[in-house]
């Protein structure tokens, strides 16, 4: 074969193996493969019958200095942070039990409708052990909001407010040691991919606040799979 | 075209105009046929009268175009039928030195502008109806809330209450005000073919009147930030009792 | 004002308009930047987006007063000034005029210099900051636009009065023909820019 | 003349600084200026202020050393020389003028400010393949990751940034692949000059997009330009500093073209050769000057609309902010007046350039030579009047969708005429098959679609159905690849001979010729099915109603990319190797043919005088 056409398939082979290189370069850079599975937790007694149970544990940190972003935070210590990942994976066809742990303050939410509870069974969470369906507007530390694509499969929606820790009992450093716990229960339809974020603007300095950590993949959104056990 | 050999006597005699002109009726056909099939396929079945206007309209603008296109096509193609010459020399001069044809020109431009001037009227009077429809007086009222990268409704004629889902009554106008709390989305219910943008510090309107039962996609449809693509809900056209209870179970008034 | 490579021997005049056409077009884009600017200007002020063009008081800042546009139209008296410096010592150019040439460019000179400090003096001394709304970024938007333009203006008229000193004008002076045009489009812009400033 | 060049030769011990700059200096100025104004400002500027709005720190810091690098770059490269001499009043002699055009200066002069048309010719064409490079990898690497349904190899964020770049780069891309090169290298000698009108112009705007360069890239690791092309506001706002590297680029770029603009406008009008009265200029030349002249005013409104950005982002005034009193439609506004126009400044040389080779490979005079020119006119004219039809759905003022859809629509009449011409070119021609002569069909074929999608998206109440979906980004490849690009890739084979002095290599353009063809009208015919079946523009995930829409178009998108491949080896192969090409290898009647291969510096030895028009083909009826 001459050089002309060996050097045609070279040229071929060479830039697609740039763009393979390029490509997982890319994709390695970004991603954070790290995807935290729920833990089985018996049976559960719901509306649609005695459903498998799952539980997720979570916690949401002023900043990203807990550790989940590698040595002293990463490269934006002080982002507001999900923890310990972003990435969640749950069964299909069961009951989940989240639990949120949130350490951060807050205040007044711009858009009301996530001070309210939506989507769980009974539409309601239970906040340091009280049963509510919403909180104040004003007293909102986060969201945990879970949304998906509109395609042929059924879509889960859920939104639940996490009740801000104030300002003064904020200690001087490090991290509260009376976070808001929330609890939430949903049922998880059929397969599918989901993303969740938080819907409290907590990227400050940016603009609508929803940059920075709101922007960022890893800290205040990820993905959340639900997956045929 | 053929009017490029007027010098000649009866130039529609001469064999190419004979066979490009056939080969124009049968392309224009064929274009027509199957860019309207290629067209309305993927786009399914209208779920209001608007969609049904776009589909149409389209159809209408295929058919259209289609004999310019089939004329080019087949002047295109009579051009590659003879024989071609390859090589690296030229082949002989082409027998012929016209370099303009004031007729065919002038027949061109004229045709041109009617079929313009069709399409723009044609797309004049759609669009006289469809805002029409903003003007309906019976029209249910939602505000629509676009924020990255969720969307919420709120239903002020039926006793203010928020819903995270879409419900709509069928064969009922439904007026939407659109805006957004941080950058621009636009909200797109695909199959009944109404798109706006939810703009931050404006309100943007659209109105449409669903004419089918069944679950649709709302879509955003202008790049909003990391989550753009998740950022789509399910549309619910369900009869007028079935949209009763549901408001009725949010806690709504009829 | 770049001139010919190979010349071989062409006409000063066949040079000189071919520079006159290029920087002609080059001002053509430099209008279209000030007329969106002007654009910008009023189309946010039209739209008056919340009341926030001229944002009223609040408990952390004053409302915002619109500047006093008098100091843009003495900056559009001055760059007329200039103009007419630069014609005259044009005139002195083609009446063969050194000492009339040297006068000419040397005082366009001057005030160019005048015009960019004089321009930086009055954006000192509004009393609101570019986050006070939009007429503030408008403001700043517009005398910003002119600041960068006086600049230019310094450069050309210190350059083309070095030149003319040199005497580098005694026979071929399509340069002074040239600036003459800049000078033009200066009076212009600043006429423009007052005029917005002065409908806040 | 021979003793004063030996005078300067390299070897001289004291050259003058002039001749010591080259794109070595101009990288380390550039680098050292960016370094030195990065750790001044981020030691200078103050903090941001507890609880302000906006933190406009880190723009301020990446701003000021961008331009720190571009400040430092150009002068480096040499930029500041002629402008100084002038202050100095000491203006550049014949031979330094001579140094600077390159001559007895060999490869070298590749790489520095050389202000012959031909070296800048070939160092366009050189970046603008590279561009295409890198913005064919981002096309690659967006068309893997949507080839399964919710995505997932790249994450949310870095898709984002891979469309933003892809976009702005490939669109400087096809900005320049047309004028850039063949606008530079061949225009001034197919009009009978012996240099543009302002050699050193010249050399600025090439240098001036290598400068722009850096930013563009440099975004990628500054978090990326997560906004689309378009980089709409408020959303750029929000962005993280990779939007400032668009930012600077697009400013750098904008003074480019605008100093491009003005320097091929002024060579056509002012020194075209003796006889050559406008009826007997090139079509081609129509097309270039109609394209560059078109930027200059669209351009300086796109520069604007990215100061502002730049404001809003690192001083915080509130132009997009409508809390501030800002608006988003302005900046849409401002964008889609220089948008719209800049697609025709894409457009017409492309298709002006194979209108050039048509009577050539047809052998044939042109059609119509009258409507050829007037259709490119008229493109010009309506093209600054449509820029709305962008915006039906924005809201910004839905009375004015009515009379944009008739301007908007009225373009259909002039792009019809160019249709006319060339089909009336094929038009009972001896067809010589090569393939600039194939890429003339193509672009029928891939203007055709492009254009009758472009009415459906005319129209209103299509486009409440079409916009911001793939049917968009299908239609806009159709005229912008599927047109612009195949006439870019014929103008390249047909001046190649001209341009290197070799002939390109014909198996193998032919094999990228069809690959590439094949591969787009199926790619794209996909994501013409998924757009109309409503999947939405630029999203990293997907419905999986439009999986198999989408596999399709990524699998053909492979088969383009062999085919570029194919062509970037054709390229590079018949540089280094292909057979000598003749004087005049295409039997064409233009000037730029009449010179020797290589032209030698100054093209004419004695200026020629034309006689008659160009396009003299064909035997006389008897």
């Amino acid at each position: 074969m001459n050089k002309r056409i060996l050097g045609a398939f070279l040229t071929v082979a060479l830039g697609a193996g740039t763009i393979v290189g390029i490509g997982s370069y890319v994709a390695a850079a970004k991603n954070d493969s790290r995807v935290l599975a729920a833990t089985p937790d018996g049976t559960l007694q719901t509306p649609q019958g005695n459903l498998p149970h799952y539980t997720l544990d979570m916690s949401v940190y002023p900043d990203s200095m807990f550790g989940g972003h590698g040595k002293d935070g990463g490269p934006h210590p002080d982002y507001v942070s999900y923890g310990p990942v972003t990435n969640f994976s749950v069964p299909a066809h069961s009951a989940v039990t989240i639990t949120v742990h949130q350490y951060d303050s807050g205040e007044s939410i711009t858009n009301p409708f996530f001070a309210k509870v939506h989507g769980t069974m009974d539409g309601t969470m239970t906040v340091n052990g009280v049963k509510m369906s919403e909180v104040s507007p004003k007293t909102v530390g986060h969201t945990f909001t879970l949304h998906g694509l509109a395609n042929g499969k059924d879509q889960l929606f859920v939104s639940v407010p996490l009740l801000y820790v104030p300002e003064e009992e904020q200690p001087e450093s490090g991290y509260t040691k009376t976070p808001s716990v929330t609890t939430f229960t949903f049922i998880t339809g059929g397969e599918g991919e989901y993303v969740w974020n938080c819907e409290f603007p907590c990227g400050d300095g940016t603009y609508a606040r929803f940059g920075a950590a709101m922007s960022t993949m890893g800290y205040m959104s990820g993905h959340f799979n639900v997956v045929n056990a | 075209m053929s009017d490029l050999q007027t010098k000649k006597p009866q130039w529609w005699k001469s064999k190419d105009v004979k066979i490009t002109a056939a080969l124009w009726v049968v392309l224009s056909v064929l274009i027509g046929v199957i860019s309207g099939i290629v067209n309305s396929r993927p786009m399914g079945q209208p779920a209001s009268e608007t969609m049904a206007n776009t589909i149409h309209i389209m159809k209408l603008f295929t058919w259209v175009s289609a004999p310019v296109a089939g004329l080019v096509a087949a002047i295109a193609i009579k051009a590659l039928m003879q024989k071609m010459h390859f090589g690296d020399n030229p082949p002989a001069e082409a027998d012929h030195q016209i370099s303009d044809s004031p007729k065919a020109t002038a027949l061109w431009l004229i045709v041109s502008a009617l079929l313009c001037l069709f399409a723009l009227v044609f797309g004049m009077v759609v669009l006289q109806r469809d805002n029409n429809t903003l003007l309906d007086v019976h029209a249910t009222d939602v505000n629509v809330t676009g924020q990255q990268w969720a969307w919420n409704f709120d239903y002020i004629d039926n006793g203010k209450f928020q819903s995270e889902d879409l419900y709509l009554p069928v064969n009922k106008p439904v007026h939407f005000h659109v805006t957004s709390l941080d950058v621009v989305h636009s909200f797109w219910i695909v199959q009944m073919g109404i798109k706006v943008d939810a703009n931050p510090g404006y309100i943007t309107e659209t109105a449409v009147t669903p004419t089918k039962i069944g679950v649709y996609d709302l879509r955003c449809a202008e790049l909003c930030g990391l989550l753009h693509a998740y950022m789509q809900k399910k549309v619910h056209v369900v009869s007028q009792q079935d949209y009763n209870n549901w408001v009725t179970s949010h806690g709504g008034t009829i | 004002m770049s001139t010919e490579v190979n010349t071989h021997h062409e006409h000063p005049d066949v040079v000189g308009s071919r520079n006159k056409l290029g920087v002609v077009l080059i001002l053509v884009a430099d209008i279209a930047f000030a007329l969106s600017v002007l654009f910008v200007y009023f189309y946010l002020k039209q739209q008056d987006v919340g009341g926030m063009w001229l944002p009223r008081a609040t408990e952390g800042q004053a409302a915002t007063v619109p500047a006093n546009a008098i100091g843009a139209w003495y900056l559009t008296l001055l760059a007329g000034l200039g103009l007419m410096t630069n014609t005259y010592a044009l005139r002195g150019a083609r009446s063969k005029n050194q000492t009339q040439i040297n006068l000419g460019l040397g005082s366009a000179a001057a005030i160019s210099v005048v015009l960019f400090v004089y321009q930086i003096i009055q954006m000192r001394q509004v009393e609101f900051t570019v986050t006070w709304g939009a007429y503030a970024s408008c403001y700043f938007l517009i005398t910003g636009l002119s600041v960068l333009h006086f600049f230019i203006t310094v450069f050309i008229g210190i350059g083309n009065w070095n030149r003319g000193r040199m005497g580098l004008y005694s026979d071929d002076f399509w340069h002074i023909d040239i600036v003459n045009v800049w000078w033009i489009w200066m009076v212009v812009s600043s006429l423009l820019g007052a005029f917005a400033l002065s409908n806040s | 003349m021979t003793t004063v060049m030996n005078h300067k030769s390299p070897t001289a011990s004291h050259r003058p600084i002039m001749e010591r700059l080259n794109v070595v200096t101009a990288l380390v100025l550039g680098i050292a200026l960016a370094v030195i104004s990065y750790y001044l400002a981020s030691k200078f500027l103050p903090e941001n202020t507890e609880g302000s709005v906006m933190k406009t720190r880190h723009d301020q810091i990446i701003l000021i050393a961008m331009f720190g690098w571009f400040i430092g770059f150009m002068t480096g490269i040499g930029a500041l020389v002629a402008p100084v001499r002038w202050l100095m009043g000491k203006d550049l002699s014949h031979d330094e003028n001579m140094y600077l055009a390159g001559k007895n200066a060999g490869t070298a002069r590749y790489f520095r400010y050389t202000t012959d048309h031909k070296v800048v010719g070939i160092q366009y064409l050189v970046i603008t393949m590279v561009i295409f490079g890198v913005g064919g990898i981002l096309a690659m690497l967006i068309r893997t990751n949507l080839g399964h349904a919710e995505g997932g190899w790249l994450h949310p964020q870095a898709y984002n940034a891979v469309v933003g770049i892809h976009g702005i780069i490939m669109i400087v891309g096809t900005i320049i692949m047309v004028t850039g090169p063949f606008g530079n290298f061949i225009m001034p000698i197919m009009i009978g000059a012996r240099d543009m009108a302002f050699p050193r112009l010249n050399a600025l705007s090439f240098w001036l997009i290598v400068a722009a360069l850096a930013p563009i890239l440099s975004a990628f690791f500054l978090g990326g330009i997560t906004t689309g092309w378009s980089a709409y506001n408020p959303l750029a706002t929000q962005s993280p500093g990779g939007m400032d590297g668009y930012i600077m680029f697009i400013c750098i770029f904008a003074i480019s073209t605008m100093v491009a603009g003005a320097n091929i406008t002024t060579t056509v009008v002012r020194m075209r050769a003796k006889g050559m009265t406008w009826t007997r200029t090139p079509i081609f030349i129509y097309g270039t000057v109609a394209s560059v002249a078109l930027a200059l005013p669209a351009f300086p409104v796109f520069f604007l609309s990215q100061v502002m950005s730049a404001m809003d982002r690192a001083a915080g005034t509130t132009f997009y902010d409508t809390r501030g009193g800002g608006s988003g439609w302005l900046y849409e506004n401002l964008f889609w007046l220089m948008g719209h126009p800049e697609v025709y400044v894409i457009l017409i040389p492309a298709v002006a350039a194979l209108m050039e080779m048509a009577p050539v490979f047809t052998r044939r005079p042109l059609f119509s030579f009258k409507i050829a020119v007037m259709g490119i006119a008229g493109i010009c004219g309506l093209s600054i009047l449509v820029w709305a039809h962008h915006m039906y759905m924005t809201g910004w003022a839905p009375l004015l969708n009515a009379p944009f859809m008739l301007t908007t629509e009225l373009i259909s009449i002039p792009t019809g005429m160019l249709f006319l011409v060339l089909v009336g070119t094929v038009w009972r021609g001896r067809l010589w098959m090569t393939v600039p002569t194939a890429s003339i069909f193509a672009l029928l074929l891939n203007f055709m679609i492009g254009g009758i999608t472009g009415i459906y998206l005319s129209d209103v109440p299509a486009d409440a159905a079409l916009h911001g979906s793939m049917f968009v980004t299908a239609h806009f490849h159709y005229t912008l690849m599927g047109a612009g690009l195949t006439g870019a890739i014929a103008a390249l084979i047909f001046w190649f001979p001209k341009m290197t002095g070799r002939m390109i290599d014909k198996q193998l353009s032919w094999i990228s010729f069809w690959l590439v063809q094949i591969g787009f009208n199926v790619a794209f015919m996909g994501m013409f099915m998924v757009g109309l079946a409503g999947q939405p523009r630029r999203v990293e995930a997907y419905a999986e109603l439009f999986t198999r829409g989408n596999q399709i178009t990524t699998g053909a998108a492979f088969v383009i990319m062999t085919g570029m491949l194919v062509l970037l080896w054709a390229v590079i192969y018949s540089w280094r190797n292909g057979q000598k090409a003749p004087m005049n290898p295409w039997q064409s009647k233009t000037l730029e043919w009449s010179v020797p291969n290589p032209v030698p510096l100054e093209n004419f030895e004695t200026l020629p005088t034309v006689t008659s028009d160009p396009y003299g083909y064909g035997k006389a009826q008897s």
